[in-house]
């Protein structure tokens, strides 16, 4: 395992000093807990967001701290959920008397730490709402199993339900923003090659020379399938398939679109999977009002990338297009 | 019987200390492998704050410890679950400083109960509860038997390695091995073989 | 071979297109030419901006084409200067009368193809000058080399000289500010592993499993010397004090810092950086004014990363500070 | 005369393009591992812009539109380089259509001239000038004895072999592999050897 790391107990920990002492503008500690928030408090009260999760999505969860976006992060160990306790902690710090919407990602482990949060919070007084995004559709949805896991898209509830959080709208509101975003999000993703949790030392999973795996997680968890390495032409196509399979697109429907660089793919690459989604969403007389290409939740140093399409109507186009001013995202 | 449990928790720490790697790899298969570095800080977290507890006689007291632990330092799925099990598991040996076969019972069953409630799953699922459950049922049948502490926990040792190898014959429909489908098919689950070396542990720390 | 892409010979014409269609609001292309330019000119006349070099760096240079940083961005082939033409044909596109200024990295093919761009230019009366970026402390600076490489601290030319130029300065003002950030800017880079040129289908260098190459080059040049690899503090306490060592930073100097991702290297370990980096230097009690930490200058998936240190005065602080509005960095 | 430089030049273009990985090789191990992928990218345009050249017999026309052609299609250090060279190398050869020893070798002053000019480089510095200048001087000891232009050549050919061969024992001081230092040496330099097999093109196309 090559990494520029220490030692593998205490990424989690030196990471964060270093996103503190990099953005002091934006991101505070809060002492004690593997959780930062935002360093100045909003001007006036208004819904807090808390999201969250493993470490080792960066920027994804406290680069997104900030106006127009997230209160608070948690971070986990890498790849595992924050505990009860860590994610209680975070509300506590953010709560200004309107609320807190909790955004969790569908994984088992996440959900229930972040209920428990929510039971300890309630227990305290403070009024604690969730949403669960569960935009991946390389899963199959099904009763049988606990749904979707929750990936890049995410980063678009941070943004849009954190811009609906800053007009002063109440926590119903907002949760029924960011619900919004999540029932009209999909995402789906590949890898060339897999990540290396530190602690774990050795790659989660390892590929051919030709190989590539489709529709896998973000947390090095096997996909639906592999196959041999093909142009990136076909493999953006199978995607976007995918996707409009399970969300039909209309012609005159306006989207955005998220391609997400897992943490080793070059910007480069991106840019040549954007090209043929554009052509693809064109050719469907689909309109793209807003595309993001980078690195916005990661695997680590996972090579590949996922594509998130978000159907917007004029409410979540207005939030989408709103100003952010957080370490990772800014829009004004 | 206090400091008897006290070194009985330690042993199943260890034994989830050394097998680290084996949880990790068994997770890496069909989750994140992540199960054994979780389960792993999570023991080294209660080995520390078990030396406050070291006079410590209750047998709820330490559980209710090693509950509250693991939930705040395991994450994951485990840790809720676990965490949740040690929790409810200490509330009928709250005030105890002895272990009998019926407390023992009573004990598993409400741990069960707990990591259901928590993880709204059922048996099949490819979960620890597949080595739970039938580690509970077989338990129970010694108990009703009459059968001592030791040979009721080896009971249950056994049907929980069954439950294992049952894992590896079905689909995950439950945490993060259910979004493979049919490729999990096979494997063994990990929360499953962890339940079962720390009840395996608990026999072969019995008859020493 | 494993990457995100059709034929390695259309990766630099697909990514460009890619990146019109994620950015329409930003960049546009030149038509025929590898340039992206401004979507929309200036509101006023200005010294305008280009820069550029060799593909495979991104977002490095189009990815700054914006307000407040450049107008115009030339690409090459992978890792290859652009050709005198594809330059002269950028500087006739942004320029609007008062001048244009090149934005050049110390390379000998890149000095020497946009020099001749200049020739190309002046011939056809269109006032151009050039500076010419050295910041890697890695190369020595001797009278018998062509001098250090310009690397990260690049991007930093292209913000404070963009500010400038938008305050509407004359050319010589411009050029007198970037060259007072050139002199102010020193880096250095290690590399845990290799890129791979599309073109070439294998790692321009191999690396065992524990060495890591210090101060390479980004286009996959070998760097002084090889090393066991160590603990990120190690190494990045070394990379600091060759920089310190030749420019040496006094009690009190402020600084902005780049910790620059290479392409491959996770934001977690850039923040593990930082966090090293911010705190040698605090204990010098240097003040840092500004961090930025991410991917600016890449070298395809080239995994490692590059520390950059520019000290400020009021002039540079001011101008680092000024707003910025492009694919790559939003300011406000 | 026109036909049979374009056949020339079609045959140094082959040679390049065949070679692209060898010069890649070389450059990759003191520099960024681009030379043969530049210059076959190049020479690939040269053949297409050539086609509407066939029938033109002015050497100075051919050699000025590679020149031109190479200039905005190789890009890096060679692209100016050798652009620079073909072109300057037009100037001695304009309007004519045959090509004899004294012609040549201004051509060849001319050419070396202009990489001199445009990369401010000289000899022993681990260029293609290390390969091209012990070429001319050859050359015009050929010249000065009266010989063949195909003699010429060979001499001008074996010097430039050895100018690589030389490149290996010194230390690059122009170019990117002039960042290497000491660690350059013991390397063959890229853009010498491109000039090498371009010469030695020319002398195998004469001696068919
Ligand atoms: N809902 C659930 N109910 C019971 N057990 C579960 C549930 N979800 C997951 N598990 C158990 O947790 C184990 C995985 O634990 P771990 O790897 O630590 O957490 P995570 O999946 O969050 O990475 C699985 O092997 C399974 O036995
Ligand atoms: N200033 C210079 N003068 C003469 N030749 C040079 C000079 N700089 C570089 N070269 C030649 O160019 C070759 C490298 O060409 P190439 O790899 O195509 O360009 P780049 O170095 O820009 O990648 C070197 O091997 C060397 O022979
Ligand atoms: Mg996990
Ligand atoms: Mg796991
Ligand atoms: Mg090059
Ligand atoms: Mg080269």
């Amino acid at each position: 395992m090559k990494k520029v790391i220490n030692v593998p107990e205490q990424v989690v920990e030196e990471m964060l000093q270093g996103m503190v002492l990099a953005h002091p503008q934006y991101v505070k500690r809060v002492e004690g807990f593997e959780v930062l928030v935002r360093a100045n408090k909003p001007e006036s009260s208004k819904v807090a967001l808390v999201s969250g999760g493993g470490s080792g999505h960066e920027p994804s969860h406290a680069g997104f701290v900030g106006r127009g976006m997230l209160d608070g992060a948690v971070a986990g160990a890498v790849f595992t959920s924050p505990t009860p306790d860590q994610v209680y902690e975070a509300v506590k710090a953010v709560d200004n008397g309107k609320g807190v919407l909790l955004i969790i990602k569908n994984y088992s482990g996440d959900v229930m730490n972040f209920e428990m949060a929510i039971e300890m919070a309630n227990a305290d007084g403070i009024t604690v709402d969730k949403v669960i995004v569960n935009d991946d559709v390389a899963v199959e949805n099904s009763t049988w199993t606990i749904g979707r896991r929750g990936i890049a898209g995410t980063v678009l509830v941070h943004k849009i339900a954190g811009a609906k959080a800053e007009t002063g709208a109440d926590l119903a509101e907002v949760k029924r923003i960011a619900d919004k975003v999540i029932n009209n999000v999909r995402s789906m993703g590949m890898a060339l090659d897999s990540c290396t949790v530190p602690a774990a030392g050795k790659p989660s999973f390892v590929l051919d020379d030709n190989e590539i795996e489709i529709g896998m997680g973000i947390h090095g968890e096997p996909g639906t399938h592999r196959e041999a390495l093909r142009p990136a032409d076909e493999i953006t196509a199978h995607l976007v398939d995918k996707i409009i399979a399970d969300m039909p697109l209309v012609v005159g429907q306006e989207v955005a679109v998220l391609i997400n660089g897992l943490g080793a793919t070059p910007l480069m690459e991106l840019y040549i999977v954007n090209r043929k989604v554009a052509t693809l969403l064109q050719e469907k007389g689909v309109k793209i009002a807003k595309t993001y290409v980078g690195n916005y939740m990661t695997s680590l140093e996972m090579a590949g990338f996922s594509i998130s399409i978000l159907k917007l109507d004029d409410e979540l186009k207005e939030l989408l297009a709103a100003p952010a001013d957080t370490p990772a995202l800014v829009q004004f | 019987m206090g400091g008897y449990l006290y070194e009985a928790i330690s042993a199943v720490g260890e034994t989830i200390i050394s097998n680290k790697q084996m949880l990790t790899d068994l997770d890496a298969a069909i989750g994140d492998g992540d199960h054994g570095i979780n389960m792993a800080r999570g023991f080294e977290a209660v080995k520390i704050k078990m030396q406050a507890l070291e006079t410590e006689n209750d047998i709820g007291k330490i559980l209710k410890m090693v509950g509250m632990t693991l939930i705040s330092s395991v994450g994951g799925a485990a840790g809720p679950l676990y965490g949740t099990a040690f929790l409810r598991a200490a509330a009928p040996s709250q005030g105890k400083t002895q272990l009998d076969v019926e407390t023992i019972g009573l004990m598993l069953e409400a741990a069960i109960t707990g990591i259901k409630e928590r993880g709204k799953a059922t048996r099949g699922e490819k979960t620890m509860l597949d080595a739970l459950e039938p580690a509970y049922e077989a338990f129970m049948e010694g108990a009703k038997a009459d059968k001592s502490v030791l040979a009721c926990l080896e009971a249950a040792s056994e049907a929980a390695q069954q439950g294992v190898e049952f894992t590896k014959t079905i689909v995950a429909t439950k945490g993060r091995a259910s979004y493979l489908g049919e490729r999990s098919r096979g494997h063994q689950d990990p929360g499953a073989t962890s339940s079962y070396i720390m009840l395996q542990t608990l026999v072969e720390f019995l008859r020493r």
